[in-house]
């Protein structure tokens, strides 16, 4: 679960460049489950190219918690399906970089080698349990087509497991409900139908995509807790895509913080929490989440829309939002760093991706430039409130 | 009207959508029920209002269905006789109390002009157009289906573009051309190896029956192919769109399953409309490969019927069309019930 | 933890259209939304990056060519060098392919281009004006049904089956039959036959159109029922109307054809493309260019209209597989 | 955001596709355009084995088989008091009395048909051993039950025959004296025409007519060579040989099948194909092709009149005969048969065709040849003294091309006129029937002169829709149908198609393309140039 240094500077070109063989080796060895080298995804559409992930490397242990956090359009579910090959290379998308999973390279698997990998040892929650089972299919069949896949289980073996599966996701009357369609069960408890697909042939990596972002409040905590605790039941690794960092802090092991398709920061959870160090997460941190009302409803809490991927900024892709954006920022990138060297930065594995990190002289030098003259060197206002106290 | 397969967009057809997990649970099979009675009623009005309409048009036609009948030699006094025998002399309204009165009895007439019975008419006729329409449908579907699921699995690419292409081609021909192609091609012009026209029913001789029905069925269907493949494409290349087909490949499914199991099935409703509502148009009006071909079909009658203020012949082929019409409705609901459990417990 | 504002969408009406259809009502509906959000890119190609063009095809543009060519030598045939179409010319019956006669004669010997050029005109004529007069009348009757509902909706249901029973065929013989034949009443009879189309996709539009925010709190306000319509419903449902309504445009021109195959064409001697090839059918063995020629021009000219028809809709409606 | 995927289509595969269609198009356009414009040199069409093959020539008859022959339309009813158009009528009923190519009646079924008294009264006799298929005989009372059948039903279109006959009497089983109300001397054609024309020859079983009432249409019962089986309307009618058949060892085959092909080009592509054995054609579009083919064997003859015009004389402006004479030399019929009949028009200038004893050249001669600055010169001599030249001209919807043709035709001579289609229906009653127009199209071909020539031509006959009258054309009729002298008839109508041609009552320009095609082996053709055939004789070379 280390974080190899990108190479931010290099070109996307192909995905078996010799660093990444050398990344997978590297992996394999560290015991690593998943190490994902460098991963690179570009969309070539009608109004230009969008970068939606851009150099992101990370690795994933065996029974690792990994919460991969950012907002919308931060390019974390392009991440994670690239990942696992959801997203491929064609001939509007590009991409570039390693997946390493188990000592196999995913990224060189053809769509055979993939399908015998996906629902046996990697496996999706989508978002949006309503839209993620098919409507015109029973709920037992929709596990039990795995089972019988993978497994190679009789139907009568799968009906049954079917059941018990759903039984352990926390379903009552999981007899009944195989027979049911998606629609005749409320939003929490397809949530937990489609936990219980992906779990059924016990993978060794899950992939959460804001699993509970469609849910309603008092659900959340139900799934999240249900997934943590089968997480750590069955041992497997798991990567918890979120925009609520909240929600992670007891749930992760670990966090990496994206931000316009890269990976801004990236910490143990509690070493996150303590010291943040790029803006981006501590403005994250300090955001105060709505108690009432719709909980769809996203309230601009920090500053200033995310970038436009089409046209992203120069510079720090956070500079035109961030409150103590200098001059540097705007035309500088930022390269990924360790944090191990700053003031009180004890704590090994904890990087960030910043000219003025939080907690540091430098730090406190931008913001008092900022306040002075009002603004920050992108234009934009600096308020009070902005200001952590 | 033969060639207005295109007449119906897929929009139309969306199955009505529902609240989840709202209604009831019990009241599943009741709620059926209740939406089936009621589209019932609803077709019922239609089928009035159908037959109504036609004794209306009927009677708005210029040309008298009398001197039609008593022929071109007859007398002012003959046609007089002939519009009397005919019950041509009454009232519109009286007249179709009087035909709704023999319908309830299963008394459609006799034809003016052969004095065949209409029921018996219609049952010589009914066969061969339902055998024409439903072979071509089947042939239709048989090349639509699974060019659309592979255009829509691989969309933009050679299958997608060429079958689009044919398509779109298909689409922009008359059908009576299609039909002289194909004569010229395997009907005494280049080959001779089919008929060109006649029909032989199945249970005369089936091998004869297949023969003369080849070139029809394949006249009708081309247009009706191109069309479905379009709709069902368009429609299937939504589907994939969705987060369920995601999950399914996500699961290792691989593509053969995910498209014909998993994304076939919700891409389908638009297409069974459509299919249905052609079935009922073919059933109505195969007019032009009727005459080309010299099929004894419905259109031919109806057509005819027109053409000889046939007006009792003309009427049972309209309440046949528009029987059918109701009855294909109720089939299209019902497998909307079988194939989209959403709409079973909504009504 | 909340996000910020997400940006604008434009998702397409089709996906407006699924979005509702689960239930506008339904507070989960938003987070299905978002999910569009985020680029979701299926392609299980495993062909290299490549051909990165995103040029518009020739085709289409020679498919643009090709309409506006027809359209253009249509509208301005009387001043085109051309043989009058009308006059027979009894030295050039089923005339070949010469210096004075590019595309040959017919069997009256009159000047096969002119009168597909002036054909043009009528076959174009019937198009156009019925599905205008078809998608107006129609797309009317199903914003009214879609945003009224109710009895009115009903009532509009019973309309368009009972003219969806009714043979289309018999209906086209009866109004020609009643009113005459002639250019006029045929466009009538088929726009009669498209409005129960029209209809159902209008409302089908509409009942989308109206759960959306703009519409509701236009309703709240207290605003007349038919400004509503005319002001927040129609913009919407014109470009779904006006897409099918373009490809019907090629679907009559192709039926007119058929029509004259049964002698209830566009009556001579106005000249029309299906009168011509009916017209030309009997001579088909020995001089198929009477036949053939305006059933290539009536070809290119529908597959034309398909053509640019589909990917002016697809301009509309960006989807890409999961799969 | 949305992100849009740049997905195009690569054109070049669609382009190629198109430009490829299109090049196949005008390749095949081009070949048809490349040999058009040759005019068909065959000239007018000439009569073919006009009344059928030559059954001595035609070998040995086989025994067996099926015929499949192919109508232009569908039949109304087996009924001959109902008119229609009846190719499968014959093989039921067969006929009393046969027509001889010159027009004249021999004794068919009939044994024989004398007139004691100069055509006043008339004896028919019968044939003992003819039965009808369901074993009564058909003796004297079936005759006279048949008979009266057309006197009663005033629409029959054999009514104006029977109406002539004042009475009918059995004088013994198998005798039927006529007692007519004037003298007939052609009365014994009336028992040998088609069906179409309206005959008395075709006589139904009275045990069937008793069962069947107003439906024996539908059931056919007589004493032809074959009976019926069954009728499917549209698809076919089927007939099985007659085992009792009063010609011993007659019919040779043993079904006959008939079925209603109405289009043209199917009905030739059939015939070709090889879908049925005989076809019934209908128009120059299948006659000539089939003359063509060496693989298909034509029956062909002109018959009298054909296609023509008809002038209304009750109305404006073709009361006027310079109006007529108008129309006539201002119809190019060189152009007509250049751009409708492949240049193979048989073009009509007088009631009788060439070959007919009634036909004189003189009549030819004097029928006003076309003349388009003479015509310019009528309209406008007419125009001069206060006419309006204008008309319009109504036809039915299968004549679009003539509509066109006659209205490019008017306008050179400075006619405007307008055309007005009409479906069969319309044509029937709203047009032809209710005399409203001025001028219209017809087809009518007539074997024999009489009724032919005077339904078309006496005042009142019932083909004459026209309203002429000239009562020395209806004088001349009389005589020539009363008198028993053939000298005298044939004077008679030479006469009468000499004034037609003067008075032009109506504008002749066509014979009729009446023609039965078969495939060579069919044998043994018998027929009238109405089409009609006697099937008894009929055999396949297989």
């Amino acid at each position: 679960m280390r974080p190899t240094m990108p190479r931010a500077e290099k070109a996307p070109t192909t995905a078996t460049a010799p660093t990444g063989k050398h990344a997978r080796r590297e992996g394999y060895e560290d015991g690593a489950l998943l190490t994902v080298d460098d991963v690179h995804v570009r969309f070539h559409t009608r109004n230009g190219v969008v970068h939606a992930v851009e150099g992101v490397s990370l690795s994933l242990s065996e029974g690792e918690v990994l919460a991969v956090v950012g907002e919308s359009g931060s390019g974390k579910t392009v991440f994670t399906r690239r990942v696992m090959g959801l997203i491929a290379g064609s001939r509007d998308t590009e991409v570039s970089g390693t997946v390493t999973f188990d000592g196999s390279t995913l990224t060189e698997l053809d769509a055979k080698g993939l399908s015998a990998v996906w629902g046996k040892e990697i496996a999706l929650v989508l978002q949006d349990p309503m839209t993620s089972l098919n409507p015109v299919k029973r709920i037992g069949a929709q596990i039990t087509e795995t089972l019988i896949l993978h497994q190679k289980l009789s139907k009568q073996d799968a009906n049954a497991r079917a059941v018990e599966l759903l039984r352990s996701v926390g379903l009552s009357e999981p007899e009944r409900r195989v027979r049911q369609y998606p629609h005749e069960l409320s939003g929490g408890m397809r949530q937990r139908v489609t936990i219980a697909i992906a779990l059924s042939c016990s993978p060794r990596l899950l992939l959460a995509d804001e699993p509970t972002t469609a849910l309603d409040v008092t659900v959340q905590a139900q799934i999240l807790d249900l997934l943590g605790d089968l997480q750590s039941r069955l041992g497997m690794a798991m990567l918890l895509v979120t925009h609520d960092l909240r929600v992670v802090r007891s749930r992760s092991d670990r966090i990496a913080v994206m931000y316009a398709g890269r990976i801004v920061e990236t910490a143990p959870t509690k070493d996150l929490f303590d010291a943040p160090r790029m803006p981006y997460t501590e403005a994250l941190m300090n955001a105060v989440p709505p108690i009432t009302g719709p909980n769809h409803v996203r309230l601009a809490v920090i500053p200033g829309r995310p970038p436009d991927l089409l046209a992203p900024p120069t510079g720090c892709r956070f500079s035109p939002r961030c409150p103590y954006a200098q001059d540097r920022c705007l035309t500088e990138e930022p390269p990924l760093r360790d944090a191990a060297a700053l003031p009180g930065g004890a704590a090994v594995d904890h990087s960030y991706r910043c000219w003025y990190p939080v907690g540091t002289p430098e730090n406190a030098q931008a913001r008092r430039v900022n306040a002075e003259r009002g603004e920050t060197a992108a234009g934009t206002p600096v308020t009070g409130e902005m200001v952590p106290a | 009207m033969a060639e207005m397969t295109i007449a119906t967009p897929p929009t139309t057809t969306a199955p009505p959508g529902e609240a989840p997990g709202r209604a009831p649970r019990g009241g599943r099979r009741k709620a059926a029920v209740r939406r089936i009675r009621r589209r019932l009623v609803h077709l019922l009005i239609v089928l009035i209002a159908v037959t109504f309409l036609s004794f209306v048009v009927i009677d708005l036609l210029p040309g008298d269905a009398a001197v039609v009948v008593a022929g071109d030699n007859a007398t002012p006094a003959q046609v007089a006789q002939v519009r009397a025998d005919l019950g041509l002399d009454r009232p519109m309204l009286v007249r179709y109390v009087d035909w709704l009165g023999g319908v309830v009895t299963g008394d459609l007439g006799r034809s003016f002009r052969t004095g065949q019975p209409v029921t018996e008419a219609l049952a010589q006729r009914i066969p061969v157009t339902f055998e024409l329409t439903i072979i071509a449908q089947v042939l239709a579907l048989l090349v639509a289906v699974p060019l659309a699921v592979y255009s829509a699995y691989r969309p933009g690419r050679f299958v997608d573009r060429t079958s689009m292409t044919i398509g779109f081609g298909a689409a922009a021909m008359p059908q009576f051309v299609f039909g002289m192609v194909l004569i010229v091609l395997f009907a005494g012009g280049l080959t001779s190896i089919l008929p060109a026209t006649g029909y032989t029913s199945f249970f005369t001789d089936p091998l004869d029956n297949i023969r003369t029905i080849i070139l029809p069925c394949l006249t009708l269907m081309i247009a009706e192919a191109a069309v479905y493949r379009q709709l069902l494409r368009s429609d299937m290349i939504s589907t994939l769109q969705e987060d369920y087909i995601l999950m399914a490949r996500s699961k290792g499914l691989g593509p053969r399953t995910i498209l014909l199991r998993h994304a076939l099935r919700p891409s389908s409703f638009s297409l069974i409309t459509l299919s249905g509502v052609n079935i009922g148009r073919l059933l109505g009006g195969t007019v032009i490969v009727e005459t080309l071909f010299a099929i004894p079909g419905l259109g031919q009658m109806i057509v005819q019927a027109v053409f000889n203020r046939d007006y009792m012949l003309l009427q049972g082929g309209l309440l046949f069309v528009a029987v059918a019409y109701v009855v294909i409705n109720m089939i299209i609901d019902l497998l909307y019930l079988v194939l989209d459990p959403r709409v079973r417990r909504d009504a | 933890m909340p996000d910020s504002p997400k940006t604008t969408t434009t998702t397409t009406s089709l996906q407006k259209a699924a979005v509702a259809d689960r239930d506008a009502t339904d507070s989960e509906i938003t987070s299905a939304d978002l999910d569009l959000v985020e680029p979701v890119t299926g392609a299980t190609a495993t062909a290299p990056a490549k051909a990165r063009r995103r040029r518009t095809p020739f085709g289409w543009y020679l498919a643009l060519f090709w309409i506006a060519a027809i359209v253009i030598s249509a509208i301005f045939a009387p001043l085109l060098p051309l043989w009058d179409p009308a006059v027979p010319d009894y030295n050039n019956v089923f005339g070949g392919i010469t210096p004075q006669h590019w595309l040959g004669g017919d069997t009256l010997g009159r000047d096969n281009l002119s009168r597909i050029i002036y054909g043009a005109r009528a076959s174009l004529l019937v198009g156009l004006c019925a599905v205008l007069l078809g998608a107006v009348v129609g797309g009317i009757l199903g914003m009214v049904a879609g945003y009224f509902r109710g009895r009115t909706e009903r009532v509009l249901a019973l309309v368009t089956d009972v003219v969806l029973a009714f043979p289309g065929l018999v209906l086209i013989i009866a109004i020609v039959a009643i009113l005459g034949a002639s250019l006029t009443n045929l466009i009538v009879g088929l726009a009669i036959l498209s409005v129960p189309t029209f209809i159902r996709l209008a409302r089908a539009t509409t009942l989308v159109v109206t759960q959306r925010e703009f519409v509701q709190a236009a309703r709240a306000y207290g605003c007349r029922p038919m400004r509503i319509i005319l002001r927040e419903i129609a913009p919407n449902v014109v470009m779904p109307v006006a897409a099918y309504g373009f490809i019907m445009v090629g679907v009559f021109i192709v039926v007119e054809g058929s029509l004259s195959f049964l002698g209830l064409g566009i009556p001579p001697p106005t000249p029309s493309w299906g009168g011509m090839i009916a017209g030309g059918r009997t001579q088909l063995i020995e001089y198929p260019h009477i036949s053939l020629i305006p059933a290539a021009v009536m070809f290119l000219t529908v597959l034309a209209i398909n053509y640019v028809g589909e990917r002016s809709r697809k301009l509309f409606e960006v989807r890409e597989s999961n799969l | 955001m949305r992100i849009r995927p740049a997905r195009t289509r690569s054109a070049g595969r669609v382009v190629t596709i198109l430009v490829a269609l299109l090049g196949l198009l005008v390749v095949v356009a081009g070949c048809g355009a490349a040999g058009g414009g040759k005019p068909n040199d065959g000239g007018p069409i000439g009569a073919v084995n006009p009344y059928g093959s030559d059954l001595a020539a035609d070998g040995t008859p086989e025994n067996g088989g099926t015929l499949v022959l192919g109508t232009d339309r569908e039949i109304v009813s087996y009924d001959p008091t109902v008119q229609n158009s009846n190719m499968a009528a014959m093989a039921v009923y067969d006929s009393l009395m046969k027509l001889t190519p010159d027009g004249k009646a021999e004794p068919f079924m009939a044994k024989s048909m004398t007139s004691p008294d100069q055509g006043k009264t008339w004896d028919l006799v019968l044939r003992p051993e003819v039965t009808f298929s369901d074993g009564t005989p058909l003796d004297a009372q079936a005759v006279i039950t048949n008979v009266q059948r057309h006197i009663d039903k005033v629409s029959s279109p054999a009514h104006a025959y029977a109406a002539q006959i004042a009475s009918m009497t059995a004088t013994d089983p198998y005798t039927v004296r006529f007692a007519l109300k004037a003298p007939l001397g052609v009365f014994p054609t009336v028992f040998a025409q088609p069906i179409t024309y309206g005959s008395l020859g075709l006589i139904v079983s009275p045990a069937a007519l008793a069962q069947y009432g107003t439906d024996i249409g539908r059931h056919p019962v007589g004493a032809g060579p074959f009976t019926f089986v069954e009728w499917i309307p549209d698809s076919h009618a089927t007939f099985g040989k007659n085992p009792t058949y009063w010609q011993q060892g007659l019919p040779h085959l043993d079904t006959l099948e008939f079925r209603p092909i109405p289009d043209t080009d199917s009905r030739l592509a059939s015939i070709q194909n090889g879908d049925v054995d005989v076809a019934f054609g209908g128009y120059s579009q299948e006659l000539v092709p089939a003359l063509n083919n060496p693989n298909l064997k034509v029956y062909y003859g002109p018959g009298n009149a054909g296609e023509y015009l008809y002038f209304n004389f009750a109305k404006a402006p073709f009361d006027d005969r310079r109006m007529r004479e108008a129309i006539i030399r201002g119809f190019d019929l060189n152009a007509l048969g250049a751009s409708q009949y492949n240049n193979r028009l048989v073009t009509a200038k007088s009631l009788f065709e060439e070959t007919s004893a009634y036909h004189t050249d003189a009549a030819s001669q004097e029928w006003p040849a076309y003349d388009p600055a003479r015509a310019k010169a009528l309209v406008d001599e007419y125009k001069a003294s206060g006419g309006d030249p204008t008309f319009t001209f109504k036809t039915t919807t299968a004549r679009r091309a003539m509509g066109e043709f006659i209205q490019a035709q008017m306008a050179a001579i400075g006619i405007t006129i307008d055309v007005e289609y009409y479906d069969l229906a319309q044509f029937s009653s709203k047009v032809v029937q209710s005399n409203d127009f001025q001028l219209t199209t017809w087809v009518g071909g007539f074997d024999s002169p009489y009724p032919g020539a005077s339904r078309l031509l006496h005042s009142g006959g019932n083909t004459n829709y026209g309203k002429y009258a000239n009562p020395q054309v209806d004088q001349l009729l009389d005589q020539a149908a009363a008198t028993s002298d053939d000298a005298a008839r044939t004077q008679a109508y030479q006469q009468v198609e000499s004034i037609v041609g003067k008075d032009l009552p109506v504008a002749f320009f066509s014979r009729s393309y009446l023609s039965t095609i078969t495939k060579p082996e069919v044998k043994g053709i018998d027929r009238y140039t109405s089409r009609d055939m006697f099937y008894a004789n009929t055999w396949v070379d297989r």
